[in-house]
């Protein structure tokens, strides 16, 4: 194989996950969302590690991304301790929800303009299978024998 | 700017452009354009990479890097956080069978069994506990949609172009100076190389190296021999901060059972 | 049985173990058994102190009989050193001034790792000086005497705390506090080194300020611990001066000789008296040392601090301030007469300052209402005494101070303990006005106060009697001897004065005792149901020192043991064959006790007349003397005085310094302050708490940077 | 390249065939053995189709899966389209892809001289982490299906079956580690045959680790005691309530695959996998030689399929003769009794790895063997003696004393 072109294509890939991590982690809103956006991230500096491992034909690059699954786990268990205890006290996982340790005379964000939330579908029953005869309701009934 | 220029900028514009379009917004959404406008971008970003080995190898490495970004995107942009999560799941999938495909056994389950299996399933956990239905506003909103895209799709850009300046030297532009490209040229690779401060490429590994030592047979025993021995301090450090984050994480969520507790003691006080 | 080296190393070690034990488990274990520790460590090292003393006694005899030619003609007398660890090495720590750069140009060139000993070139070694601060004890037969005065008189007060103290909610912390005072004043009177000795006199003076501010809650406790503390600074800034001068000197702060330089009160400087700095530096280093010791023993312009501490606990009045700390500055001046008897003008301050301070503390004592006080101002009095016996120059003098010391603190503390057991059945209430006619409900306190009285009035059998005699028939011995010298006069006013102020003495500590246990029986209403005799616990203290205050003074005095055992001291030996006087004349002074014991007699039943019933005359005096009267009540005006002149000002300066420090220095920090404050102003508004909003900045900087980074 | 490539095409279509009819099979006999067990007949009607051959009712798994694959393929409307579709596949497609790595046979060696090994996946050599991974991914099917439903029942299902199966991993694989830190492999076939070599199972050499395997794997399997995220009587069926069609099919016979995966493993980590003793030793049929006949290759397949049948057999013997356990002491046996007694096995095994050589010179091997029965044994006390009873159903208070005023 060309290690080369091997090594270069890893790297592209590292380099987009972190990229759209950075999006994720940007954009989003949810606490969790954007937690799985940083482990994204992660994951990308994995991808490169492993490849440059290779490609310098050392361990080091497989110790290390080891290392940061061992740390990912760590983080995820205190984020998710802290999610938690977050989501307890304000009731909703929206990351703006803290902002309090901003400056006194800067003014909250806040969002003005929520978006409607989805309609609940209906309630739909469930369809009797095609095959069968309809029922007929009562009116129906009357009026055919009128 | 040369052709291989424009690609990159075309990529980036098209790739932040699909990344807005994609990212939930108060009302108009344009997922179709924006999946086109993604595939098109990554497919630019795909035309400057050279691809390895056989036919075999090139599908199998292309199916792998596509279902993992493509799942990756799916992660970021999708409303309800269960399928977010989901999504994730698939990119850690893709990722680790990106890790085999580099013959890197151990990792590629480990990353399956420690991301996948524990900490997404952790978070789906929550999710489920929290929203169930995936309606609240703020998973349909996103902060500062454009600016975050662009943020992210120009990192993006960036780091490919200098990639491609770093493994594709023959490709990388000629000097600034108009004047200079002739002698630019004559200098060829190496003299390109010095001027855009690049570092020169070990040799790639052959193929016997590779199996004598990164690739051998008996590979969780060669790593495990790197681990603990050259890397045994760190191993200790890691399972130190294991036992910390355990007893950290514990005595958080028992710190907040406790005030849960008070609370309703002492009447909401 | 023991090593003597054991024996010195235990007897400080012991209290300090209690005292490490009952603070570490005394609030949580212990509790009301905190004095367990306390007592078995002070028994122990009462103990093991009576066995040194026993011990020294027998190795002086022996060396005295050995080597008798020899130590007749250097008149050495009986030591032993044992450094536990060496706590401070400085090196060459001064090279002297004048050799500074052929010193440096020498050690620069030199290959001598360090640790190597101090070249022997007598041309350097004078300048070359070491400073090295052992840990190191001694034992002679002052240091016994003293160590078995401390720790006897502690075991008795310790005892006599558990019942005192006993529902105190601070139990634990009382017996830590003593334990620790008990080790510091065991190390401050075996300390061979002037540092160490330095050293333990602060950590007195901290237990003394722990014990004082005991009751911390109380206010008038605190600022006596408070005052106590700062007084003391005083004296001991003078002291810490004096070590410096005498490090300057001597070049070491050793008691005794050492292989790198000899002793400050060495064999081989004892030997050679005129190897001693004379002059004004040892004026200086007298003066210096002695102000110390007027802060520690509260001497007259320092011992304001005394009465104040009264408030502590009245054990441990007992044991502190009467009997055992406030003899520190006694044992230091004892401890240094080779440097005083070089001094002549030193040692007649030091006589000055104990006569003022008796006369003072004895017309004071005459007109207070509290019964605490009293006795405190009689302290005072008797402390002045031992220094009037001390600055008398004599040999006999010298010893006859040492053994008023040594009574002093058996009557004395009796009669703290006495106070505090009525003190106890009172409730706390200590104003003799308030109560009367107690000795019918107090029988033991009663009778054993009446034999402490009888001693601090020296009456004849009784202890104090025969050391308050010596002192009074050393100064008499004194103006003999001086006929026709220049301060004949001081010493002749001397001797009056001291023979006054004995009487003075019966008659306060009588007028106490018939206050309180005779007249119309008076009962405060605090006392309440516990208007009784005291526990056994605190009654046999009580009278284990009234037997002691009968006949240690006669016992110790017969044949002139004390003198004797205390002449084997190497600083007082070397001082008998230096002194202008022999030893051994004392006791030919029968015109002199029989003059005191009248005296004392006279004050007693002037008392008597006055006290024992309602006279008009005590009123009338009141009346017709009146600023007399008040000047004593108010103790001389010597409080308002220190405060007009060192309070008032200092208070002004630290209200300048304040005002100084808001209004100047302050605005200053302000307006410096306020820069960063207005660059802050203006990009606060990028703290915005948005989280989205901080990582959006730290991916443009990453981008910055990668750009930079790839141009 | 191609021809190994169809040669792991062919072990997966074989294994995947044998997999599902041996799964539908088993229904049938987990009929059978419930019947025996409760003392009546089970099915025993359906033979071959149009004739009135009975075969014991053999016909049985046929008429289900007919009768599972041409019902209406019902979808209630309140579900998550996507992922209620999703769960079953998802959760089929991870068991059966635990197969890729456990061999299920030792080689076989066609016309004279070519093995071939008898692993989808012969090479992997981490494969005991491979099943590890893909039984952790088996907790999306669940976790997915229940809240596709989006039913509280099946919601409380999946979650419940989350956390057993997290809980459960953690013994399961300090069970597993105890023999890896033995033998020193993470591939199965390395671990059958270490314990041919010697000719102990681990069972022997390792009682407290089988002890915790088994029942951690009783509770990854999701089977009686540890059935809770079904648990009928309280739950309706658990996650796969409103299930029904091909996709509940699926969710049925993953649950038995999951069930062949442990016994696969039980077999070949303790139970000597295709090793029987003078059964499968080439050296006791006087063959010379690293190569091994055919017909060896064939017997060493039955011994291991007889093995695993049986331990089935305890699967479903153990079903019908066991009642549930309650949710807290199913959680409180994994981290209080479980988990220890894994780090216990964990440890007693890496001193007997450690101090092999000085151990057997001073005892011999079965020495060693009687010192891990008694460490076993002590350990085993302890836990009894340490651990509170969790079978105490007496009312509590489930408050922790946290301000200590009780």
């Amino acid at each position: 194989m060309d290690e080369l072109a091997l090594l270069h294509g890893y790297q592209t890939v590292g380099a987009m996950l972190v990229g759209i991590g950075i999006v994720g982690f940007l954009a989003r809103r949810n606490m969790i969302v954007m937690f799985l956006s940083l482990e994204m991230m992660l994951q990308g500096i994995s991808v490169t590690l492993v490849s440059w491992s290779r490609f310098h034909n050392d361990w080091g690059g497989q110790v290390l991304t080891v290392f940061i699954i061992t740390v990912a786990a760590c983080e995820a268990a205190i984020a998710l301790a802290l999610v938690l205890m977050l989501f307890r006290r304000a009731g909703g996982l929206d990351v703006l929800f803290w902002q309090q340790l901003r400056e006194s005379n800067v003014e909250p964000f806040i969002e003005h303009e929520l978006p409607e939330p989805p309609a609940e579908p209906a309630d739909r029953w469930p369809h009797l299978p095609p095959a069968g005869i309809e029922p007929q309701t009562e009116e129906e009934w009357h009026r055919s024998h009128v | 700017m040369n052709a291989m220029q424009w690609t990159f900028v075309v990529a980036t514009i098209s790739g932040a452009l699909a990344l807005w379009m994609l990212l939930p917004r108060k009302r108009f959404r344009g997922r179709r354009l924006g999946s086109l406008l993604g595939l098109v971008s990554l497919g630019l970003f795909a035309s400057q990479v050279p691809l390895p080995g056989g036919p075999a190898e090139r599908t199998v490495f292309i199916v792998l890097a596509g279902v993992t970004l493509a799942a990756a995107v799916c992660t970021v942009t999708f409303r309800s956080p269960v399928y977010c999560a989901v999504w994730f799941g698939l990119t850690l999938l893709g990722v680790s069978g990106l890790f085999l495909f580099q013959g890197a056994q151990f990792l590629s389950v480990a990353t399956v069994t420690v991301y996948a299996g524990a900490i997404v399933v952790m978070f789906l956990f929550v999710l489920m506990l929290s929203d169930p239905r995936g309606r609240t506003y703020y998973d349909r909103l996103s902060w500062e949609a454009m600016l975050s895209a662009s943020a992210g799709a120009v990192m993006i850009g960036v780091l490919s172009m200098t990639l491609h300046r770093v493994f594709v030297p023959e490709a990388a532009p000629p000097a600034a100076d108009a004047n200079n490209v002739a002698v630019a040229d004559a200098s060829g690779a190496s003299a390109n190389a010095e001027a855009t401060n690049v570092p020169a490429l070990p040799e790639p590994p052959t193929s016997e190296s590779l199996q004598a030592n990164i690739l051998a047979p008996e590979h969780v025993a060669r790593l495990g021999g790197a681990l603990f021995s050259r890397y045994l301090v760190t191993v200790e450090a890691a399972g130190v901060l294991l036992l910390v984050a355990l007893v950290g994480a514990t005595s958080i969520m028992a710190h907040a059972r406790f005030e849960q507790l008070r609370r309703s003691r002492h009447g909401n006080g | 049985m023991f090593k003597i080296e054991t024996l010195m190393v235990l007897i400080p070690g012991l209290p300090l173990l209690s005292a490490i034990i009952t603070a570490a488990l005394g609030k949580w274990l212990l509790r009301s058994r905190s004095h367990w520790p306390a007592v078995l460590a002070v028994g122990g090292a009462c103990l093991l102190s009576v066995l040194l003393l026993f011990q020294v006694r027998r190795e002086a005899a022996a060396l005295h009989e050995a080597g008798d030619a020899q130590a007749a003609a250097h008149a050495v007398g009986y030591e032993k050193t044992y450094t536990v660890w060496t706590w401070a090495v400085v090196s060459r720590a001064l090279p002297a001034r004048a050799t500074f750069g052929q010193q440096a140009s020498e050690t620069s060139h030199s290959a001598d790792p360090p640790g190597t000993t101090v070249p022997e070139d007598s041309s350097t070694s004078a300048d070359a000086r070491s400073l090295e601060i052992g840990i190191t004890l001694r034992a002679d037969p002052l240091t016994a005497v003293m160590l078995v005065t401390v720790t006897l008189i502690s075991l008795l007060v310790v005892i006599y705390s558990i019942g005192y103290m006993h529902d105190d909610v601070g139990y634990w912390r009382f017996f830590t506090y003593v334990s620790l005072f008990v080790f510091s004043m065991t190390m401050l009177v075996s300390a061979s080194n002037f540092a160490l000795l330095y050293v333990f006199w602060e950590a007195v003076g901290l237990c003394s300020y722990l014990l004082i501010g005991f009751w911390f809650t109380r206010p008038a406790a605190a600022a006596a611990g408070m005052k106590a503390f700062l007084v003391n600074r005083v004296g001991d800034f003078g002291f810490a001066l004096g070590l410096f001068l005498l490090w300057t000197t001597y070049g070491t702060l050793n008691f005794h000789d050492t292989a790198a330089a000899p002793g400050i009160l060495g064999q081989t400087l004892l030997a050679d008296p005129s190897q001693y700095a004379g002059g004004w530096v040892a004026t200086a280093i007298c003066l210096l040392l002695l102000l110390g010791a007027c802060g520690k023993s509260a001497q007259f312009p320092l011992h304001v601090w005394l009465p104040d501490a009264m408030e502590g606990p009245t054990p441990v009045s007992a044991l502190i301030h009467a009997a055992t700390m406030v003899t520190a500055g006694v044992y230091m001046v004892t401890r240094c007469t080779p440097l005083y008897l070089v001094s002549a003008d030193a040692q007649q301050v030091v006589l000055l300052v104990g006569m003022i301070t008796a006369l003072l503390a004895a017309a004071i004592a005459l007109t207070q209402t509290d019964l605490k006080r009293v006795l405190a101002y009689s302290t005072i009095s008797q402390l002045g005494y031992m220094f009037i016996g001390l600055g008398v120059g004599t040999l006999p003098g010298i010893v006859a101070g040492m053994f008023h010391l040594f009574t002093h603190a058996f009557f004395k503390a009796l009669l703290f303990l006495g106070a505090g057991s009525v003190m106890h059945a009172m409730g706390g209430v200590i104003d003799m006005r308030r109560f009367g006619g107690l000795r019918r409900r107090m029988p033991v306190t009663h009778w054993t106060f009446l034999i402490g009285a009888l001693a601090l009035a020296a009456v004849a059998p009784f202890a104090g009697f025969w050391s308050k005699d010596a002192i009074v028939a050393a100064i008499s011995q004194r103006v003999q001897d001086d006929h026709h010298g220049a301060s004949v006069a001081l010493y002749q006013w001397v001797f009056w004065g001291s023979l006054f102020t004995a009487g003075l003495t019966a008659f306060y500590t009588f007028r106490a005792f018939f206050l309180t246990f005779y007249g119309e029986e008076q009962i405060p209403e605090e006392a309440g149901h516990h208007a009784h005799e005291s526990p056994p616990v605190m009654t046999w203290p009580l009278i284990v020192l009234a037997a002691a205050s009968v006949f240690v003074g006669w016992c110790f005095q017969r044949g002139q043991r004390f003198d004797h055992f205390l002449m084997q001291t190497p600083s007082l030996a070397f001082s008998s064959a230096q002194a202008t006087l022999p030893a051994g004349e004392h006791g030919g002074h029968g015109n002199v006790a029989v003059v005191s014991t009248l005296v004392a007699l006279i004050g007693i039943g002037l008392a008597a007349y006055l006290y024992l019933g309602d006279r008009w005359e005590v009123a009338w005096i009141a009346r017709r003397l009146r600023w007399l009267y008040t000047i004593s009540y108010r103790r001389f005006f010597i409080d308002p005085i220190y405060m007009a002149l060192f309070v008032w000002p200092l208070r002004g300066l630290a209200a300048f310094s304040y005002w100084l420090d808001r209004q100047c220095i302050d605005r200053l920090v302000d307006w410096v302050g306020r820069v960063p404050l207005a660059i802050g102003a203006s990009v606060r508004a990028l703290q915005s708490g948005l989280l989205p909003f901080y990582a959006m900045a730290m991916v443009f900087g990453l981008l910055v940077l990668i750009g930079i980074l790839v141009r | 390249m191609l021809e190994l490539a169809a040669i792991a095409l062919v072990k997966v279509v074989i294994l995947s065939f044998g997999l599902l009819t041996a799964a539908a099979y088993l229904v049938l006999l987990e009929r059978r053995v419930a019947a025996w067990v409760q003392d009546r007949r089970g099915p025993n009607r359906v033979g071959i189709p149009l004739t009135s051959i009975r075969l014991f009712g053999l016909g049985q798994p046929l008429a289900d899966g007919l009768k599972f694959i041409f019902k209406e393929e019902f979808t209630p409307s309140h579900v998550d389209r996507w992922m209620y579709t999703l769960a079953p596949i998802s959760i089929l497609a991870t068991a059966l892809a635990v197969f890729a790595v456990i061999p299920f046979g030792d080689v076989l060696t066609l016309g004279g001289e070519r093995t071939i090994e008898l692993v989808v996946a012969p090479g992997f050599d981490a494969g005991a982490i491979y099943v590890f991974a893909l039984s952790s991914l088996a907790v999306y099917g669940v976790i997915l299906g229940g809240w596709a439903s989006n039913n509280k029942y099946s919601l409380l299902g999946g979650l419940r079956s989350s956390a057993q199966l997290i809980a459960y991993e953690l013994p399961l694989s300090l069970g597993l580690l105890g023999v890896v830190v033995v033998t020193g492999t993470l591939r199965l076939d390395e671990v059958i045959r270490t314990q041919a070599n010697e000719g102990i199972w681990f069972a022997f050499a390792q009682p407290l680790g089988l002890i915790v395997f088994v029942i951690a794997s009783f509770a990854e399997a999701a089977r009686l005691p540890f059935d809770l995220p079904e648990a009928e009587q309280e739950l309706v069926g658990g996650y796969h309530t409103e299930y029904s069609g091909i996709r509940l099919l699926m969710y049925l016979v993953a649950e038995f695959m999951h069930m062949i995966t442990a016994s696969f493993l039980i077999v070949i980590l303790f139970l000597g996998g295709w090793h029987f003793w003078g059964l499968t030793d080439a050296a006791a049929w006087g063959i010379e030689g690293e190569a091994v006949p055919l017909w060896l290759g064939v017997v060493r397949i039955v011994v291991l399929m007889a093995k695993v049948f049986v331990v089935i057999l305890f699967f479903m013997l153990t079903r019908w003769t066991w009642p549930r356990f309650r949710f807290d002491q199913l959680m409180n046996l994994a981290w209080k009794v479980m988990l220890p007694l894994g780090i216990a096995n964990v440890v007693m095994m890496a001193v007997v790895a450690e101090f092999e050589v000085p151990l057997t010179d001073r005892l011999g091997r079965g020495g060693v063997i009687g010192l891990t029965w008694v460490g076993t044994l002590l350990t085993l006390i302890v836990a009894a003696l340490l651990v509170p009873l969790h079978s105490d159903n007496r009312r509590r208070s489930i408050e922790p004393d946290l301000f200590g005023t009780s």
